[in-house]
């Protein structure tokens, strides 16, 4: 069967993805490099946990290729597409592929942990302290920071992997999923 | 300044042999009385500038007034050699502390700056202290961020 | 001063309160590493009083110094309600003290001001500092035999 | 048996006598009263150590009725005594008599434990710190400022007990114990 060009992203999902990167870098890079009133870092959290929440209702009543049960597969056809995986070729995947969409829901919970943490930290700074802080022990509190510390490093990795992950399709498996994810359109094959 | 510090690191050890145990508890005791004494003068400003509690002028001078006098203060001289965390038991600083002396001491001379101007800073309504907090506040980071285990 | 004293303990059972352990455990973190840090810089110009170290005038000014800081430092609201000796583990503090405030406030002014006086005061020679310890060590008696359990 | 009028107390105790009760005044008064630096106070606790070794000695090699054995008896003869004390009669005994035997022995002991404590003291002043203070722990020195002080309590209330009972045997009993300290002359009687 020949890829057919189809509309695969709704309009909410690539704009949900890129705010979503454009406030988690924002807020790691002020995070790490910013002014020390981290207020701007804030709101990019507030966002991101704004993002996450529609994330999460659209995987259950968006279109077919946002939804949870869509790519939220089995080992089996995990290992199946792994094995593929290093073929020369394009996947043409119709959506997130069942390896990808371990990579979705990895950076989906650790946000979430992230956005937790944050709310919950106490830096002992006195202008940095989460909106949540007061809620849980002072204990809770401070060890959230390095919670929340850990939390960048991990979203970094991610990153990483992420971005490493569509070179290594752009470029090994000539297959660009940069394009679809701005304009929604992609050649998918459903042979399966 | 630098003389005087290596000076009084000099003596230090000699100290710490004659009852080691003892004077490392001491310095935890002086340098953690330090920041809990920083924290409990942040906490009242820190309540004014967010309007958890009413602007009240003398009580935000008061406060500036004790975080003015802790600038003024030393702490360096607690943190003796050796007594990292993971070397000594309840430490919370970072062992690279000990690497970065001289941005360490920039650091505390920042906040003893920041804290000078806090006294007559604070002076006006809410919005001074809220100004007074931001300024402190960034120098407590700027050094907890990189010296003090998370 | 009173006032913002009052203020301050006003404002203190409230927080205490929210927060009872926490806070009185602060409290006694600020104020037992006040006299940790006060120790410390006492115990160098006391041993160059007795000349068990070499007289060091830049260290002795330092040391001084640190003690200046300490005595503008209104170390009493750290003394809160119900914090003494047998009302919370690790307190030291005599129940007196805490009727017998005003004395405790004059007795803190004595250091205050004779702590103001030590960097001049240190200056010169080992003599100097024996005189500088003399009357700072007279305003740690004096406050130690009322209200420091022994 | 008629009281005999003799030489009872050795030149070397009654300055013992008068230079300890001088010296253990002075110490208390100047370590209630004085001035923040106790230095003098600290001479006079050396005046009480001397004094006491003097005492410890002369206890064995000193006159009969200077020496422990003289004067340190049974319980049935302090019992004996206690039990004619109240009658209204000088008791013409030739030394100390065996109840004030224990009360000899008690300033004693608690003088020493009061030189002691005093040595080992440091009040964390800085300036009135124990000669001794750095031989023992920190706790030990710290708590020898409350033993000291305990100490200052039991000797005043044994002073008073030993005034009080001068007083007793001067107007109830009609025995002046204070001339035979001052002149070594004392009426005596010994019919035992």
């Amino acid at each position: 069967m020949e890829p057919v060009r189809e509309k695969l992203w709704d309009p909410a999902l690539r704009a949900f993805h890129w705010l979503l990167a454009f406030f988690v870098i924002a807020a790691w890079v002020l995070g790490k490099f910013g002014p020390a009133n981290m207020w701007l870092h804030f709101w990019c959290g507030y966002a991101v946990a704004g993002l996450l929440v529609f994330r999460l209702i659209w995987g259950f009543v968006g279109p077919e290729p946002a939804r949870f049960r869509h790519f939220l597969t089995g080992p089996g056809k995990m290992l199946r597409y792994a094995r593929g995986m290093f073929r020369r070729v394009p996947s043409y995947w119709p959506g997130h592929n069942p390896l990808g969409a371990l990579s979705v829901i990895a950076m989906l919970l650790v946000l979430a942990a992230q956005v937790g943490s944050g709310l919950v930290s106490d830096p002992d700074d006195f202008i940095n302290v989460g909106p949540l802080a007061g809620q849980v022990s002072q204990a809770t509190s401070r060890a959230a920071v390095g919670w929340h510390n850990l939390g960048a490093v991990l979203i970094l990795a991610l990153v990483i992997l992420h971005v490493g992950v569509i070179l290594f399709y752009r470029f090994w498996k000539r297959e660009d999923l940069v394009r679809p994810m701005l304009t929604g359109w992609k050649l998918v094959r459903r042979d399966d | 300044m630098r003389l005087i510090l290596a000076a009084a690191f000099a003596v230090t050890p000699a100290l710490a042999l004659a009852q080691d145990d003892s004077a490392v508890q001491d310095a935890l005791k002086a340098r953690q009385g330090y920041m809990a004494a920083i924290s409990a003068n942040m906490g009242p400003l820190a309540a004014m500038a967010k309007g958890d509690v009413a602007y009240d002028e003398a009580q935000a001078v008061f406060h500036a007034n004790n975080l003015a006098a802790l600038g003024n203060y030393e702490v360096e001289m607690h943190f003796l050699p050796d007594t990292a965390q993971g070397q000594v038991e309840g430490s919370h600083a970072l062992p690279k502390l000990w690497d970065n002396l001289d941005d360490v001491r920039a650091k505390h001379e920042d906040f003893k700056v920041a804290a000078a101007a806090a006294p007559e800073g604070v002076k006006g309504g809410q919005a001074q202290v809220g100004a007074v907090v931001q300024s402190l506040g960034g120098t407590c980071k700027a050094c907890h961020d990189n010296y003090r285990a998370k």
